[in-house]
């Protein structure tokens, strides 16, 4: 099933950002978010992970099919890397953990204490959780924030071992990941804003 | 004038002197801020369509 | 956001410069009659009624307490309205004027418990008793302490709105539990109040016609301190709507830069 | 939702003190009451069950700002709010788990605390009945003032400013069965009302909690 975005406004503390954005994304497909800093990147995948309401406009496809990772991993320091994945994977319903654990190498950090990791080997961790969710649209936020070259090739070849799956992935990224992967830049549908001299139900 | 109000004078004058006083605050305190923030927005409002 | 915007429907108010147009032109009036209830009603209350026979001149302070342990509650009441309006229609003016309304409530029911402690003193001998009434106002100031700092420790208004709406629904349902639970909990002093039977509140009863001795005054006090709220709550909902529209003007300014 | 509950439960063994703070507090309000009011053991009997219900309720203040303050902070309650559980659920099992981990010790420990204040036989059934039909309720209701103020910086205060009030009903319920117990007085109405807060608040605040988490998640 295809994510459709239409016709999206969507706000941050109570000012519209962006306005009157629409994309489509095919099973088999990714989209890499582009934009500066502060247009309201997060904001859009926040908004169709179903986190926080639209403006206006419709997003469809979305419903319990998205796998989010924002910008922390929700890792619990005191569990080790295996009890972290189970509980995941417990929540989601979802197979086992093993091919997480593959995917990033993190075998050998098993059972270790999830708090004695380090940035870039927590962050591997928050990544193999996308695989224990089972959701085929992973909409990811800066996903190699700490990561080493190494690791972030590990990611792409997750991502495509992803989509060969037909999977899809909405991506919010500066760095070239080597996918081929559209790309949406947000820039253009920056919000306008209304005149100053006139307010209505939004003060704005 | 003052009516005789007998052994309860104290108790009688401190609670009209205190409820006034309450209110009358109430009410000062509701103006003095409803000024201060109308003053603030015609302010806002001209520097920002001055500034488009 | 699409303003209700029929004609002689209620809804139109909703849109905060209607609000702000209407109610300057209707404030003044409330101004005027509120004080002229008020002073009409406290001068005769305080230099032309009798003494009660058994609570002497304390009467007196009926005309104070009455009022505002009424609009103590009644101004809950109105905030739970509009904080349900808020919830339902999404409508700005009504979640302000839930939060401009409960600073007038705080203070009501400090001048509800201080003239009741000071009206206690002398007729059960002690300031302060854990009767249920006493307590119930006591756990109500509570209510209005949280909501209010919950208001402010919030800094998205939106967000504001929201909490302090589902607070405002889920401290009513427990307001009325702990109305029982404390009279459960200890039968109490206070005489039954209905304010409607001023006989019944003087304890003299005795024929009609001293009871309306007080009752004209403190009617006219009630009706006073009503249309006191009324102006309170407009004049202030109009400041909290320019507060709201500066915020939002300075941040659309951030945001632009 | 079993996960969710084995997880939290594991986390409070984890992170020590959460089994343990709770107690401690109790224990510290139960030794201290006596140094303030005097060493009389019938004044010490007569405001034993108040005593302990009070210890037992600001105990449970004391844990509720790490309930969800702490799956706030690493993103976790993100993640859950798009996981297949309703938020509802996972509140619900949240204020289950806080209640495992510091109502529920309460109220194994009380009797040890009723000896302490001079307690009066017959009070021990009653207060641990009454513990442990009250106790939930305090847990559920913690759960939703910590939904309310799971984004602010400093929330502990004001999150105790909001809930107090919320406890008065339980407090006065709870208290009146402990205290009419001790004296061997029927117990039956406030045993029942408290019973029904209890689980009217089971099963009408996850839903306020859940709404409220929704807003504070966008």
């Amino acid at each position: 099933m295809t994510l459709i975005v239409t016709d999206l406004a969507i706000a941050r503390g109570g000012v519209p950002v962006l306005e009157g954005l629409g994309f489509a994304l095919e099973p088999g497909q990714a989209l890499v978010v582009r934009g500066p800093n502060g247009i309201g990147k997060t904001t859009l995948l926040r908004t169709i992970a179903g986190l926080q309401p639209p403006l206006a406009g419709q997003i469809a496809g979305a419903e319990d099919r998205i796998a989010y990772a924002g910008h922390s991993d929700g890792i619990k320091p005191t569990l080790t890397v295996t009890e972290n994945l189970n509980f995941w994977a417990a929540v989601f319903g979802a197979r086992g953990i093993l091919g997480a654990l593959d995917a990033y190498d993190l075998h050998e950090l098993a059972d270790r204490h999830a708090g004695n990791l380090s940035a870039g080997q927590k962050r591997r961790l928050g990544l193999a959780r996308l695989l224990v969710t089972g959701r085929p649209i992973w909409v990811l936020d800066e996903p190699t924030v700490s990561l080493d070259k190494e690791a972030v090739g590990k990611f792409a070849d997750a991502v495509r071992a992803h989509l060969g799956q037909g999977g899809s992935a909405l991506i919010a990224t500066h760095i070239d990941l080597g996918l081929e992967a559209a790309t949406l830049d947000v820039g253009p549908f920056r919000a306008v804003p209304k005149p100053v001299d006139d307010f209505d139900g939004d003060f704005l | 004038m003052m009516p005789d109000l007998g052994k309860h004078t104290e108790a009688v004058l401190s609670s009209y002197a205190l409820s006034l006083l309450m209110l009358v605050l109430l009410v000062a305190l509701s103006l003095w801020r409803g000024r201060k923030v109308r003053a603030e927005m015609e302010k806002t409002e001209q520097r920002m369509s001055r500034n488009g | 956001m699409s303003i209700a915007a029929k004609a002689n429907t209620i809804w139109q108010y909703a849109n905060p410069k209607k609000f702000l147009a209407t109610s300057e032109r209707v404030l003044p009036f409330f101004w005027a009659t509120a004080a002229i209830c008020l002073v009409v009603g406290l001068v005769w209350g305080f230099f032309f009624t009798p003494d009660d026979f058994r609570q002497g001149s304390t009467v007196k302070i009926i005309y104070l307490h009455v009022p505002s342990a009424l609009m103590a509650i009644n101004c809950w009441l109105m905030m739970l309205v509009t904080s349900l309006v808020w919830l339902v229609r999404r409508h700005h003016v009504s979640a302000l004027a839930a939060r401009a309304a409960a600073p007038i409530g705080v203070v009501m029911t400090l001048i509800a418990l201080v003239t009741g402690a000071i009206w206690g003193q002398p007729m059960w001998g002690t300031w302060w008793a854990w009767d249920p009434r006493l307590t119930s106002f006591l756990i109500l100031f509570l209510f209005y302490l949280g909501y209010i700092a919950l208001w402010e420790a919030i800094e998205d208004p939106d967000t504001a709105a929201d909490l302090t709406s589902v607070l405002c629904l889920v401290g009513s349902v427990f307001a009325i539990l702990s109305r029982y639970a404390v009279n459960f909990w200890n039968q109490g002093l206070h005489q039954g109040a209905s304010v409607m039977r001023a006989g019944a509140v003087t304890g003299t009863d005795t024929t009609e016609k001293v009871s309306n001795v007080f009752f004209y005054p403190l009617f006219l006090c009630i009706i006073g301190f009503v249309l006191l709220f009324i102006a309170l709550v407009l004049y202030r909902t109009g400041t909290e709507i320019r507060a709201r529209r500066i915020r939002a003007l300075l941040a659309r300014e951030r945001a632009g830069a | 939702m079993i996960a969710l509950l084995f997880r939290d439960l594991k986390l409070a063994m984890r992170a020590g003190g959460g089994f343990g703070l709770g107690l401690v507090f109790f224990l510290i309000v139960t030794t201290l009451v006596p140094f303030a009011v005097g060493p009389q053991s019938d004044l010490l009997a007569s405001i034993a069950p108040g005593v302990l219900w009070l210890g037992a309720l600001l105990a449970c203040l004391l844990s509720l700002d790490r309930l969800l303050a702490l799956d706030w902070e690493d993103g976790t309650l993100d993640l859950l709010a798009t996981a297949p559980l309703p938020l509802e659920a996972v509140v619900s099992v949240k204020a289950l788990a806080h209640w495992i981990t510091t109502g529920l010790p309460l109220v194994l420990a009380a009797p040890v605390f009723g000896v302490l204040l001079n307690l009066p036989g017959p009070g021990f059934f009653w207060l641990v009945v009454s513990l442990a039909v009250g106790t939930p309720a305090l847990s559920v209701v913690g759960t939703f003032g910590a939904a309310l103020t799971v984004g602010l910086k400093r929330g502990g205060l004001l999150l105790s400013l909001l809930v107090l009030p919320l406890y008065v009903p339980t407090l006065i319920f709870g208290a009146e069965v402990a205290r009419r117990g001790a004296q061997g007085m029927e117990t039956g109405t406030p045993l029942l009302m408290l019973g029904g807060i209890t689980l009217a608040t089971i099963a009408l605040l996850p839903f306020a909690s859940a709404a409220v988490l929704r807003v504070n998640l966008r």
